[in-house]
């Protein structure tokens, strides 16, 4: 068991896969001896070289495309994004190339690669530099989107994102970097499609990902003071789902809460809500509750951007329509 | 140049095989049994094979939407790649690719490709595998004059001449990009000239001349794997057909058509192996019939096999999950 | 009142506005003598030349950004891609920019421009030429997203986009081209955000985009045999959504499908599907069905392709888990 | 060179001015008074200001993440542009922007850009605009050395060529894409050099030197307004600061940090003012002053400003379209 920031967990991962692969590599924007735009390559360079620790010019659709190549020739690379906004520039390469060769190609070709792709509001960083797009990865078939929101399941999602043979979409929220948690070496890999019950409650059920997690942690224990037990689930990764789990809790509490940062409309929280609907529609007490961020792009001002941003607070109202 | 005479018999057989799977292709088009788009290498067959005359079996390429011809000389399989355009099981990518997205892995191919320019950046991943390996292999990177507009190129040259990566940039200028002319969608004549702006060698080669594209590609290849990094090439040359079946290619003018065909780059090779009495015009003509008999081969291969199962349509999305495949 | 087909349709609004504005003008890859990919921009470069009917080269990051910087300074573009694949390709211009603009700048730049995006299966043009791609663009906020099925619609609605002073995405579907129709010249432009019912019934509503709008109508017509009432309603803007005659018509039937061509999972239907059950929860009989493609690449093979995308049988089939 | 003395004081002026509102904005970010990120433009300044001493004010800029320096010599208001570091109701952008997204459309700058390479589009739109209204207008276009491998580069580039607009390319090679210096990230040494790929002028200057910007702004905004198409002006200079501030700039060797420091480009024009006597240090000392207020206005008034009301965060997405204001 060890203290680590979730930035560390994530580089700790990917570490350890170099150090067993040799066919694993990193290649991104200042990845090398700056360390990463927010840190998380940190010492890798000094670690491995930089053969193996690859900075690029700034080319996201060439970062993206060649670690197609790469990948789809024998190696394992992961590629850095700086922030999921720029996944834009670069999104042929992944939409047209990544996800689809092995289907085009009828199966004969393998393209185990992973693009770290930071997501997330929280630090005035404005419209271009804040987004949460998770919902465009989710549409894409042929791609895997995995989406920690702790320490140990950075930990344990990173190795099995760099151990799997197919295009693996890490979002990382970048408010989350610095929080520290524990991280057990023996829970080790954690495997795609297993979502994790954050806190158990029998009262209602809220779904959520990524810094929405801690945000639905904190509206639990305000709500367990009045007596409300809400169980909070994670799907962790986002494709493959476990419906399983989510499914389970609905059945249990009868109520239903999706909380996630992304633009509210159009996002991943509404295929959610519209397969609870679909497939567990008679155990739902009441319609499933969506919340995420206003209609509208990231403002820079502080007091904005806050409010746009679902918090404890806003999740809390939501619950309250519900019980 | 030093080519043997049974390597000059080789280039004139992928050309024709080449040639010749296409006018079959043309045909089945038009009869309505191959459907999608077909795009048609006709006219530019010494440029795919004076480059991979160049390569081994493991050496890799990219190519294009236009890819027939690459696959082709890489040494493709015709009976699979017929039945593929067939949309059959037995296909090479079990009918769930077509003529755009053919691939051949255990040859290199690294697929053809629907996009414009994506095939550049691929081919620069696949240079630094080679290159991180240490394989000593190859990647020849195909794509059209069109294509050197997209921002693709820059980023995948620039990308292969700072890390000095083993990929041979093959710019096929058949001077249009659909209907855009080469003279209305970039200022300057020769495409090679954008080597500088990776100070890399640029090098412009007739692309009807089988023996120049071959050298050029051997120049490059061999500083490719001496890891002396990247070069340009570019062939000039001029596809025969419409951009794709159907397109009547208005835009081309009737005179620039005759001139070009007169240059057809298979005439142009017969007429070398007559001349210098490397081979007889029987002898010739008895390859061509050899090629026919291979293509109708294909043809019937595709035509015999079945068509995929619907099952399969949600296989190989990925390695380990296989989708529902009932809509309702 | 003229009988046009969809192509004809979109061509002559075009040609009405450019007539009456000057500052009109479009930009694509072989838009001019060619006549555009699927022919819509068709003559109108010999009607108004190469200055008004742009050729471009293959760089749709171009053309989508010079049509954002030329919007933004007083013209009013329609950049044509010819695939909404390519889409990806100019992403970023569209997404971080068009989108954006206005609202980065506190409302003080105006970005009057349409995208015409050709969506859709159905001739063996595979994965990367095939893709329903709308989900992507309605959770953008700043955007608006057009869809018309019909050569009335695509007339009105093009008419719309081009007055609109928003950036418009407008998705036209490649199978629906050479559909004819009457197009009344008197009904003029067809505002944004105004759904329309294709079929009244009173026993479930449908509601369709597309291609799809012609799938549920041939279903409507056949289930009509049985003695169902089938309602199809025709958002025809995806964005704005015209909430109220969706929910006024499933008030009505209490059952509703929604029926997309995009890929299922993520996809807008998702959207719609999850805001019924928000705000019109109670007056569902039954969830929300949701139909759309399967969750896989778009295959070659017709038999391969045609199976996974839902035709008028699937729509029964849909239907019939509510009745 | 011609230049009256007036000018060459307002050019001054425009130096000092950036680099005062600069070493403010880095102060205040120490401060914790602006979020957010925070790119200084401090060692540049002559860059923009060699440009846009040759604009009008109908011309217009597209700028960059580094935006500060081109919006105040393009005319920027120094108080709006505080207020919209602050994120103030009277910032340039209502306080939805900050300091990567400020534009004014009333002086044609249309915006700071927090995606490298995207104004180079978005100029290349405004050329256009300028040349099919007949209007006599040109864009200058801002970029970094950085950006000249993203695809967008190329693409308008190329784009600007063939149509021939008023566009005029300024790279302000500053060595540095964040960590990565030039002599990693590009395989040239003149950036000027891409200039061939699109047939067009291409000069490299002394960016420190505002009279050597001057001069090749002067000869390209000539060309521009005549029709005759794009130039690519390379300028060479350096950020003193690190690419964000909180950047150690551990990357920067320090001989190379000295040697420009010593090469600061206010300092060299002031030596210049002073010992051609076209002003003395005590009226310099006056200008310095004069600036420093201007400075401290601007961020009084950021100060005093309201901060948005909540009501804003969902006006200004569409011109007809008001969100819903509530999350839940
Ligand atoms: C990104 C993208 N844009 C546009 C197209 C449509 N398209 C297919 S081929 C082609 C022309 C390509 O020209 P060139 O690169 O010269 O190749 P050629 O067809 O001449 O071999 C175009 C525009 C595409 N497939 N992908
Ligand atoms: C598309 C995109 N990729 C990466 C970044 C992150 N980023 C911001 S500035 C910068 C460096 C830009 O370098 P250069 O163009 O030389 O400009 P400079 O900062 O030196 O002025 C990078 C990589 C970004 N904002 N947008
Ligand atoms: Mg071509
Ligand atoms: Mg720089």
């Amino acid at each position: 068991m060890r203290r680590m920031t979730y930035a560390e967990a994530i580089r700790d991962a990917m570490r350890i896969k170099m150090k067993e692969d040799p066919d694993v590599f990193i290649l991104g924007e200042d990845v090398g001896k700056f360390g990463g735009c927010f840190g998380v390559t940190g010492t890798l360079y000094d670690e491995f070289g930089e053969d193996r620790v690859r900075d690029t010019p700034i080319s996201e659709s060439a970062i993206v495309g060649c670690a197609v190549g790469a990948a789809a020739t024998g190696l394992r690379p992961i590629a850095e994004l700086m922030f999921i906004d720029f996944v834009t520039v670069g999104m042929d390469q992944l939409i047209n190339q990544a996800a689809k060769m092995r289907y085009m190609f009828g199966g004969k070709i393998t393209v185990p690669m992973v693009v770290r792709l930071p997501v997330g509001a929280g630090f005035q960083a404005a419209a271009q530099h804040s987004q949460s797009l998770e919902a465009w990865l989710t549409h894409v078939p042929g791609l895997k989107v995995v989406y920690p929101s702790t320490p140990q399941d950075a930990f344990g999602l990173m190795l099995s994102s760099i151990e799997d043979d197919n295009p693996v979409a890490f979002i990382e929220h970048k408010m989350l970097y610095g929080v520290s948690g524990d991280v057990d070496d023996e829970v080790k890999k954690i495997p795609l499609g297993a979502a994790d019950i954050k806190r158990e409650g029998k009262d209602v059920t809220v779904i959520a990902t990524g810094k929405m997690v801690h945000e639905a942690l904190a509206a639990a224990e305000e709500l367990a003071k009045e007596g409300l037990e809400v169980e909070v689930v994670d799907p962790r990764t986002l494709y493959p789902l476990d419906k399983k789990t989510i499914f389970d809790s609905i059945r249990k509490t009868n109520k239903a809460v999706v909380v996630t940062e992304e633009i509210k409309r159009g996002g991943y929280a509404g295929e959610i809500s519209a397969m609870i609907s679909e497939e567990i529609f008679d155990s739902l007490d009441a319609p499933v509750v969506r919340l995420g961020a206003l209609n509208a792009p990231i403002p820079f001002s502080t007091k904005l951007e806050q409010y746009m941003i679902p918090n404890s607070g806003d999740i809390i109202k939501g619950i309250k329509k519900l019980v | 140049m030093n080519l043997e005479n049974s390597r000059i018999i080789d280039m004139y057989k992928t050309m024709l095989r080449i040639r010749k799977f296409e006018e079959k292709a043309m045909n089945l088009f038009a009869e309505g049994k191959i459907p999608g788009f077909v795009h048609l290498y006709i006219g530019e067959e010494a440029v795919a094979t004076g480059v991979t005359a160049n390569l081994n079996t493991n050496d890799y390429i990219t190519s294009t939407h236009r890819g027939h011809g690459h696959i082709i000389a890489k040494g493709g399989d015709l009976k699979y790649m017929m039945a593929e355009l067939f949309g059959k099981a037995t296909g090479y990518c079990k009918g769930k690719g077509g003529s755009m997205h053919i691939a051949d892995a255990t040859r290199g191919i690294l697929g053809a490709n629907g996009i414009v320019g994506a095939g550049q950046n691929i081919a620069v991943g696949a240079g630094l595998s080679a290159k991180y390996k240490g394989t000593g292999q190859v990647c020849a990177c195909f794509f059209g004059d069109g294509s050197t507009n997209q921002g693709t190129f820059h980023e995948s040259l620039n990308l292969a001449s700072i890390w000095k990566l083993p990929v041979v940039f093959i710019c096929e200028n058949n001077m249009y990009g659909i209907s855009m002319s080469q003279s209305r969608h970039q200022a300057i004549q020769d495409i090679s000239d954008r080597a500088v702006a990776y100070n890399i060698p640029g090098v412009t080669v007739d692309g009807n001349d089988v023996f120049a594209v071959y050298e050029a590609a051997n120049e490059a290849v061999k500083r490719a794997r001496a890891m002396q990094g990247p070069t340009l090439i570019e062939c000039k040359t001029y596809r025969h057909r419409g951009h794709f079946e159907g397109d009547p290619a208005i835009y081309k003018p009737e005179e620039e058509q005759k001139e070009w065909l007169a240059k057809d780059p298979i005439k142009r090779l017969e007429s070398f192996i007559v001349e210098n009495k490397i081979q007889t015009v029987d002898e010739i003509n008895e390859i061509n019939e050899e090629i026919k008999r291979e293509i109708l081969d294909a043809v019937e291969f595709a035509e015999n096999s079945p068509e995929p199962a619907i099952d399969s349509v949600v296989e190989d999305i990925y390695t380990d999950i296989v989708e529902e495949v009932n809509l309702v």
